[in-house]
């Protein structure tokens, strides 16, 4: 069975290294702070007893406030997961870091997140659509998106 | 005396017999050899996602049916899973078997495909397809027994399946389940061993370990290169951990790994549909619930180990008759991030069975 | 073609051993019906018809007859593919138009000929529209030396192996002519492709040839079939047979070869671009290499239209090519292709060791026993020629190129290298 | 490494050639049609209908066009009748959804599977036809249908089809 790591323990850690990179802390969950992800996930990664290698999905939701943008680690060695969080409060050009360099597998997910969201990746290689064509207008999984225009 | 030359530049897809739907590949060729590759995506964008939050939970699912129409029970079976675990109940036991046993049947279906069109591929003319459509075509018709349809199944149903088994199911399935191991025996009888395919295969298309994880390959391209990852013995969902199974696991991570570990997977799968069949216990099939359901505000992930990798869905509810959020974590798209590293280097016949041998579907990709 | 030998083939009746008059009326008969119009006119040239105008028009009304055989047997090995592949894969195969699908073959010449026939604006025009043709001539013009019977022989010429060696070579010009001018760069994969396989794969091919050659002591096909006089050639020369048949199916772009036209890699290779009557021609040319090596193989091999019971020698003749052509299509339904680096390789390290060793071999037999070969070398050489192959199968065996660096700096900069 | 693999897969081949074709010769024979096939003309039963269009909210397409006319007679009671029940099988993805939702057995999937056409708008069934119909439901979510053979000359009645 795997383990959701106790977020708890984990802010612990991650405090130690980084104070101020978490921002608030649910039973399963770990918000972060924007600006330290990158950090944090490197830590995340090389860490011996955290060991989250794989990144498992990477989405994003928009609550019309902010969006989140959701992180799912996990473990394959130790067989234990963590999700990650981090909010984003603007609406004309939110971006987060890019963790491309830390896990190749988030290249295609954030593209596809910057596509369908419109939630840029700062660092990213190549940041441009995936699924809709170059041009369109519009983030179409954002809420104020209208399906039939007027 | 040196000549100017420069790659050339070939469009692979979106139509072209290999691309297995409309994928396409700008591929730079030096010669025979590949220099670059770009994958484009977007041909069979549907905007699943979006249209998800029209619907009602239950008309989600058959939407989910189209994501990977080669194993649609599996995206039901997710699907279904996050939203039970949305709303926190469980189906009751033989909802929960009949699920995993169509499951399995959904990835001994898939996994023919993918071996026929990886020897079609490779340039076997027709008849390794043709045989696994013949034993495809029988898992089909159980399918059809039990829902009515062959590929939109939409039978899995939030909180159990939407019917019973039928009486006439049970022995059609133990007519299938005493022919398929030799079927399979004989598909690889006719190609495992031969010489051909072995030196097409063999090293070819290699994918470390380390690369596996660190580009977030899932499921049967994880398992060959050596990581013992399987969502049903590792995170264990509905009743796998009360089955017997084995999971095979690969050594280099080439081509002839992930074929061969297919190969086993279904006769894996084929225990487990057996052991489903002899403990299939009685009771209701499907919990009592109402017809628009109403889940509780809040986030959930489902994922179930789909034949293409983990398929996961994230579900946002905001207490409505709607997902406020529908999310897909679908594995074909996510194994292509590898998909330029493992190409680099090989020849444009490599191409298209490395392409073949990661088992993408397109509909799943640009969803 | 050498028109001298159409008229002088004929020779008197009673020359034949007689198995029937129909048989001795072969292809021959036209050649024969100008000697005897001569003849019934007292002699050379009576009435003022020239020699040479009878020759001709004879000559050509035989070549006619020839072509048309050919022509007529493409359809139908095309029909017997498609069944006999439908066999292999657990299905029926083509079974809708006519008795047993038997005028499928009609209905798709008609297709093709009310297809429209499209020519691509950024071709070269007339290179296009003549690649078929040039495609299709070499192969019938292998059809001229072709013993289907007993002096059934359409050009009885001395270097009738050398001839046919030469001219099935020249096809690939009009492969190399199609797949460039259609400005398609799958085509011109295509095209590049085959001329690699083919000078590769020729050189085996006559090499093979030579063991019987030798043994016959002569080029003549008609010679070669009258030299197998007891048994045919195969059980003289096995290690010969299994090269040549592995050469042949490289230059006909059979499976295991068929990388010219290899459907799931480039799309159809040379002739992507082809439609309609053109696209037909190709595939005419295509299936009637096939039966032309097939009849080749049979000639040198199995010794041509002799066989063991009393039937008409060109029976015999057909079903050993059909036989030949079914094995082919057998291979084609089972095995996968080869990458071009490894058929290479296979042409370069496999075939032409085997195709050497079998020269020396064939020839040490000969000199050891000049006045013909014991019965116990058959034995002897089928263990051989089993020992070689496997021996090589380990040593050489297919091998192909590894992964290639590639040296030079992405050439797509919308993809960052990791 | 000898040539054997060949060999082996050759064999294979080889047996099929002498076995009998699995596949069905679709106008002379026909595959066997399992009762819960979610299949073409659907089948509707005007007397059972109560015009709720459950089905219409459930289907996820919209495919279904209801629309009602209350009663002018006071005294039959408020019942409504139906003035179109249009289905549009052109966009229809036989889900089943609907059937699933009738709540008075009134829709039923079809049996049937040969229905091209060559223009969309005679894909959509009307009213008129779906009355005229012959009635060969599935059992689709209707278990209790579960054993008929239809002849092809059948039709249920709808209280032979219904709970």
């Amino acid at each position: 069975m795997t383990r959701r790591y106790p977020a708890d323990d984990l802010a612990g850690k991650i405090r130690t290294r980084f104070p101020d990179a978490v921002a608030d802390t649910a039973p399963a969950e770990l918000y972060l702070e924007r600006d330290r992800l990158r950090d944090v996930c490197e830590f995340l990664r090389d860490d011996e007893a955290l060991d989250f290698r794989a990144l498992v999905a990477l989405n994003a939701v928009d609550y019309v406030d902010y969006f989140e943008v959701v992180y799912r680690l996990v473990s394959y060695r130790h067989n234990h997961a963590t999700v990650l969080k981090v909010r984003v409060y603007e609406r004309d050009e939110p971006s987060v870091p890019s963790v491309t360099s830390v896990w190749k597998g988030a290249e295609l997910q954030e593209r596809e997140v910057y596509d369908l969201m419109g939630v840029g990746f700062e660092g990213h290689p190549n940041l441009k659509r995936v699924f809709l064509w170059e041009g369109f207008e519009g983030h179409p999984l954002r809420r104020d998106f209208l399906l039939q225009r007027p | 005396m040196t000549l100017k030359t420069e790659p050339i530049t070939v469009n692979i897809g979106p139509q072209h017999p290999s691309t297995h739907g409309v994928f396409r590949l700008r591929v730079a060729f030096d010669g025979e050899v590949i220099q670059d590759v770009e994958p484009v995506f977007g041909y069979l964008h549907r905007g699943s996602e979006k249209l998800a939050e029209e619907r009602t939970y239950t008309q989600v699912v058959t939407l989910t049916d189209r994501l990977d129409y080669v194993a649609p029970m599996t995206s039901n079976q997710a699907y279904v899973l996050a939203v039970e675990r949305l709303m926190g109940i469980e189906a009751p036991e033989r909802g929960q078997y009949i699920r995993v046993m169509m499951a399995e049947l959904m990835r001994i279906a898939s996994h023919l495909m993918m071996i026929g069109f990886f020897l079609q591929d490779m340039g076997a003319f027709g008849t390794p397809l043709m045989y696994t459509f013949r034993e495809r075509e029988d898992i089909l018709d159980l399918f059809e027994m039990v829902c009515g349809a062959r590929i939109t199944v939409t039978y899995m149903r939030v909180g159990g399946v939407q019917a019973d088994l039928p009486p006439e199911f049970t022995p059609a399935l133990e007519r299938f389940l005493a022919k398929i191991p030799g079927q399979i025996d004989d598909l690889e009888q006719l190609l495992s061993g031969n010489e051909i395919l072995i030196a097409r295969t063999k090293n070819v298309g290699l994918l470390s370990a380390e690369a596996a994880i660190n580009g977030s390959v899932t499921g049967p391209a994880l398992r060959a290169s050596g990581v013992d990852w399987d969502l049903r013995k590792s995170d264990p969902y509905e009743i796998y951990d009360q089955l017997e199974f084995d999971v095979p696991i690969g050594e280099n991570g080439d081509n002839y790994d992930r074929f061969v570990l297919r190969l086993e997977e279904m006769r894996q799968s084929v225990r487990i549909v057996r052991q489903c069949k002899e403990q299939m216990p009685g009771g209701p099939h499907r919990l009592e619930l109402p017809m628009l359901l109403r889940p509780p505000a809040g986030d959930a992930y489902g994922r179930v180990e789909a034949p293409k990798g983990e398929l996961g869905f994230y579900l946002v509810s905001d207490g409505s008759i709607a997902p406020y959020r529908c999310a897909i974590r679908s594995p074909s798209f996510i194994n292509l991030t590898v998909l330029r590293d493992m190409l680099i280097g090989w020849k444009l016949a490599d191409m298209v069975t490395i392409f073949g041998s990661l088992d993408v579907n397109m509909g799943e990709v640009d969803r | 073609m050498p028109v001298d030998r159409l008229a002088t083939g004929c020779q008197p009746l009673g020359f034949w051993d007689g198995m029937g008059l129909w048989e001795q009326w072969g292809i021959n008969f036209f050649p024969r019906l100008g000697d005897t119009m001569c003849r019934a006119m007292g002699g050379a040239t009576p009435g003022g018809i020239p020699d040479w105008l009878i020759f001709a028009i004879l000559g050509l009304a035989g070549a006619f007859a020839v072509v048309n055989v050919a022509m007529l047997g493409v359809p139908y090995v095309i029909l017997l593919e498609r069944k006999l592949l439908g066999r292999f894969q657990h299905r029926v195969g083509p079974n809708r138009v006519g008795f047993f699908g038997l005028l499928q073959p009609m209905a798709d010449g008609i297709k093709l000929m009310t297809k429209e026939d499209i020519t691509p604006r950024v071709a070269d025009k007339l290179v296009f529209s003549l690649a078929p043709l040039v495609f299709v001539v070499p192969v019938l013009l292998m059809f001229a030396p072709l013993p289907w019977a007993p002096h059934a022989v359409l050009a009885d010429l001395d270097v009738g192996i050398l001839y046919i060696v030469a001219v099935t070579s020249a096809a690939e010009i009009g492969v190399f002519m199609g797949g460039w001018s259609s400005n398609n760069k799958f085509s011109l994969f295509g095209a590049m492709r085959v001329v690699a396989l083919v000078v590769s794969y020729e050189i085996p091919l006559v090499l093979a040839i030579v063991g019987v050659v030798m043994l016959t002591g002569s080029l003549n096909l008609a010679a070669i079939v009258e030299g197998q006089r007891f048994v045919p050639n195969l059980l003289w020369q096995p290690l010969g047979f299994i090269v040549f048949m592995i050469a042949v199916s490289a230059e006909l772009n059979r499976a295991p070869f068929d990388l010219l036209e290899a459907d799931s890699e480039l799309v159809s290779g040379f002739h992507t671009e082809y439609s309609g009557m053109k696209w037909g021609v190709i595939q005419i040319g295509e299936y009637a290499a096939i039966i032309g090596f097939s009849g080749i193989i049979a000639t040198l091999f199995l010794s041509g239209w002799k066989g063991p019971a009393p039937m008409p020698g060109y029976l015999w003749f057909v079903l050993k090519m059909g036989m030949i052509i079914s094995g082919f299509i057998w291979v084609r339904a089972t095995i996968p292709r080869l990458r071009v680096d490894q058929i290479m390789n296979l042409g370069w390290k496999f075939l032409l060791p085997l195709a050497l060793i079998n020269i020396f071999v064939t020839a040490g037999e000969i000199l050891a026993y000049p006045d013909g070969l014991p019965v116990w070398l058959i034995p002897v050489n089928f263990a051989f020629a089993a020992i070689v192959v496997a021996v090589a199968a380990r040593l050489l065996g297919i091998q192909g190129q590894p992964r290639q660096v590639v040296p030079a700096p992405p050439v797509f900069e919308t993809m960052a290298s990791s | 490494m000898y040539g054997e693999g060949i060999l082996k897969g050759m064999a294979v081949t080889l047996k099929h050639l002498f076995k009998k074709p699995v596949t069905v010769q679709y106008p002379e024979e026909r595959a066997p049609m399992f009762p819960r096939f979610r299949g073409y003309e659907f089948v509707w039963y005007e007397d059972r209908c109560t015009g709720c269009a459950s089905c219409a909210k459930y289907c996820p397409l919209g495919t279904i066009r209801i629309e009602t006319e209350t009663e002018p007679d006071p005294n039959v009671g408020d019942r409504y009748g139906l003035k179109v029940f249009d289905i549009d099988t052109g966009r229809c993805m036989f889900c089943g959804l609907c059937v699933e939702a009738c709540p008075y057995d009134a829709l039923f999937m079809g049996t049937g599977f040969e229905r091209a056409t060559y223009t969309r708008p005679s894909m959509v069934v009307h009213i008129d036809e779906l009355r005229a119909a012959k009635k060969k439901p599935s059992a689709y979510a209707r278990p209790h249908l579960h054993g008929i053979n239809f002849e092809d000359e059948t039709s249920l009645s709808s209280e032979e089809a219904g709970r």
